[in-house]
């Protein structure tokens, strides 16, 4: 894992608050699992059925039964139960999930999200990343600032099929932390030694800042 | 949602969260499953102008039938009150307004609410007088009739066992509505005879997961014949 | 019970293949439960959420918590199991449930049934019955041939609110078996002393009988 | 129905009821919970041109890979089949039709068969391409989508315990879509790791009646990597 996979991980676990019930996406959400303090009164919901996942301890063998969503074999922590995925999404609908972290291909101003389908390129299907994103109490993006060819992910509107509208409130890079506010994306934090002139540069979306207000990170 | 540590709570602070002229869904078939000591609590504190939602109105005296007769229920959604001659009684007098639905449709609806859906797609009661006036909807070829979801502000519902972060466990006939209710309303205040630490119930065997449950208290099992009497001897 | 309620019983039972579902409505058909051999493999399913529960043993204390549909206390026998009544109906919609038991107030020669609602005197909910009589593979009426004023429940036409529309494959009364068929009520068998005129007089429906081929019971 | 002794069957049997055309659902979310021995089996047999509905394409070479591979699947209805890069391959090439659902409501179109229901209401996916084409209604003021149920001829479960009327228990992560597709097809074939008498299984513990089984047959834990292993490492 890069740094700046590591920081923005770091970042994201504040963002947990104890007591709560969160969804870890595929990809670099689910590292945050990791992150996690064992003692930490969190139960992490997976949609494949079962809700208080947690890593296995070092050197324990894989129950073959039990995985989460993204496929690791995983295990559980006290108050975990496992149910079918009728229940898992009626969770996830009732709004019974309070925080996700999911990656983004694209994510815009109005907070729209897009991170399941290029056209023409990569369409292995939607999983449940639509209903999480449409009825998450609160959806935080982890995702680098930027792709691979420096292209901006942060854009004005998206450009690929949204996952769902309107659904992200803040979002983490390697770059900036950001608030979807009805404004427009307002930048809470800026990554250590970055100027807001760069950040402006990387971005393709109007960022709002107040630089009084600006954390670092 | 209350956070995980938040949900175990004395009886008294739970229920006052209900405010006069709340809809309120009440798990139990008869006795069973019925949450005799919420609903006591309930008349305790005095909220009044109810929707009630419960499959039956028990009996004279017993669970629900007691709100009805202290005057507290304005509405009662059901599906069969007919052990109830008190209930009926105010259904005639007009005092109590009833909506009753095949008892299968009426819990559809609630778990339609519970899944977050909006209504289904039925043929039930098609050809009878309950499809009078029913939206309907040509799907495939055919008329379906549209159910609405059934939502509701709070539940009561009975579990044999919890832990605190509210995992429920049911027993016999007692499970009946009360995990479809557990999912459809905003707020969900469960009884439960033991209430023990995380980790105390197998995985498995929960029922109803505590991501549904906002509160959940502990109660005595019931000793009176109200408290554990069903419907018919 | 009556002599009458005991022979419509007798005859009921023998409708019973072992192996089945069944589902015994409110009143006379409950009693059936007593009449069903218990070394016979069925399964009897009652809505409010058990599927395999018999008649408590002799001086068996009552489980507070295990009824039956019409509130009697109950036990279970061998390979039965409790759900939820979300689950219990959807047995029923999916015709999981091979042969039910129902009374009636009127049933006519389309198979149509009326026993939950005489408008202006009793109407209490319909209860499960609509859903039985709907999705049953099979509908057994066990009710009297007549009412108490001596008019006939077997009629042309139904003329109180229908619980389903052509959903009865048999009817037992005091007096007769009756099967419906496209044809119209076939007896099948005749009460022993009953003659086919007492019969057709105590019958609003037309009544199409073989004599070579009718029963006594 | 299949009559309650008469369920528990060799798999050969059970299996031989499958024709040529079939639609098939097959539990599991992953490894956990599909049952390879009854796929194994219909591998064996040589069924073809299936519909399979199964929550995602397993991994080339486990599971419903296998069958794609052998050509026998015609059409494929999912919700992800990303760590399947040959049934990626043959729907790129126009060799397998792939239909994609969002994961719940593709549980809960199966949800809704098994309930008996012909479709639900919802409002996911409205403002994205899911919603495309899809029917609509009016209620209570707001637009909905409808999502049809979906039914099949058959279904595949995997369950950890069973008895031989085929009332089944599943397993941690292996439960998935495993109930949903039991309730859902008109023949529901289980395999479990061990079948019981009757009695051996705790009422409350039942996660599906065996009213909604066909058959129930007993094969090996799986002990090859390919029988157990999850989608991803």
């Amino acid at each position: 894992m890069s740094a700046d996979q590591q920081r923005i991980l770091a970042r994201a676990a504040r963002e947990v608050v104890a007591g709560q019930i969160v969804n870890l996406g595929i990809g670099l959400p689910t590292q945050l699992f990791h992150h996690l303090p064992e003692e930490m009164e969190v139960l992490v919901h997976s949609e494949n059925g079962v809700l208080g996942c947690c890593p296995r301890a070092v050197g324990e063998a894989p129950d073959w039964d039990m995985i989460d969503s993204g496929g690791a074999y995983i295990a559980t922590r006290p108050g975990a139960s496992v149910f079918d995925s009728a229940m898992s999404f009626a969770m996830i609908r009732r709004s019974r999930v309070d925080l996700t972290f999911m990656g983004a291909f694209e994510v815009d101003e109005l907070g729209n999200l897009a991170n399941w389908k290029i056209p023409g390129k990569f369409s292995p299907g939607i999983g449940g990343a639509m209903e999480l994103a449409q009825k998450v109490k609160r959806l935080v993006i982890l995702c680098s600032h930027n792709d691979k060819q420096g292209n901006p992910k942060i854009l004005k509107r998206c450009r690929l099929p949204l996952t769902a509208p309107t659904c992200v409130s803040r979002i983490i890079t390697d770059k900036a932390v950001m608030d979807v506010t009805p404004e427009g994306l307002v930048v809470v934090d800026i990554a250590e030694g970055l100027s807001i002139t760069e950040l402006r540069e990387a971005t393709e979306a109007h960022l709002i800042v107040d630089e009084a207000r600006l954390g670092r990170f | 949602m209350t956070l995980l540590y938040q949900k175990f709570r004395p009886i008294e602070e739970a229920i006052a969260a209900i405010p006069n002229g709340a809809s309120i869904m009440v798990g139990g078939f008869g006795s069973p499953g019925t949450p005799f000591a919420l609903i006591d609590e309930l008349l305790a504190q005095g909220q009044r102008d109810l929707t009630l939602i419960k499959n039956d109105a028990n009996e004279p005296g017993v669970g629900i039938g007691k709100l009805i007769e202290a005057g507290r229920v304005s509405r009662l959604i059901t599906s069969h009150i007919g052990l109830n001659r008190v209930a009926i009684a105010a259904m005639n007098r007009g005092e109590l307004h009833v909506a009753m639905h095949p008892q299968g449709l009426l819990a559809e609806k609630i778990r339609s609410a519970g899944a977050g859906h909006h209504g289904f797609l039925t043929d039930i009661g098609q050809g009878t007088e309950i499809a009078h006036g029913r939206q309907e909807i040509e799907l495939a070829g055919r008329t379906w009739g549209i159910e609405p979801a059934l939502y509701a502000d709070f539940a009561l519902v009975h579990a044999e066992r919890a832990d605190r972060y509210g995992n429920l466990i049911y027993r016999a006939t007692a499970s009946n509505f009360n995990p479809l209710m557990a999912m459809a309303a905003d707020t969900v205040i469960a009884q439960a005879y033991r209430v023990d630490e995380p980790g105390s119930l197998a995985l498995e065997a929960i029922h109803t997961p505590c991501a549904f449950v906002s509160q959940v208290v502990e109660v005595a099992p019931a000793t009176s014949e109200q408290g554990r009497r069903a419907h018919v001897g």
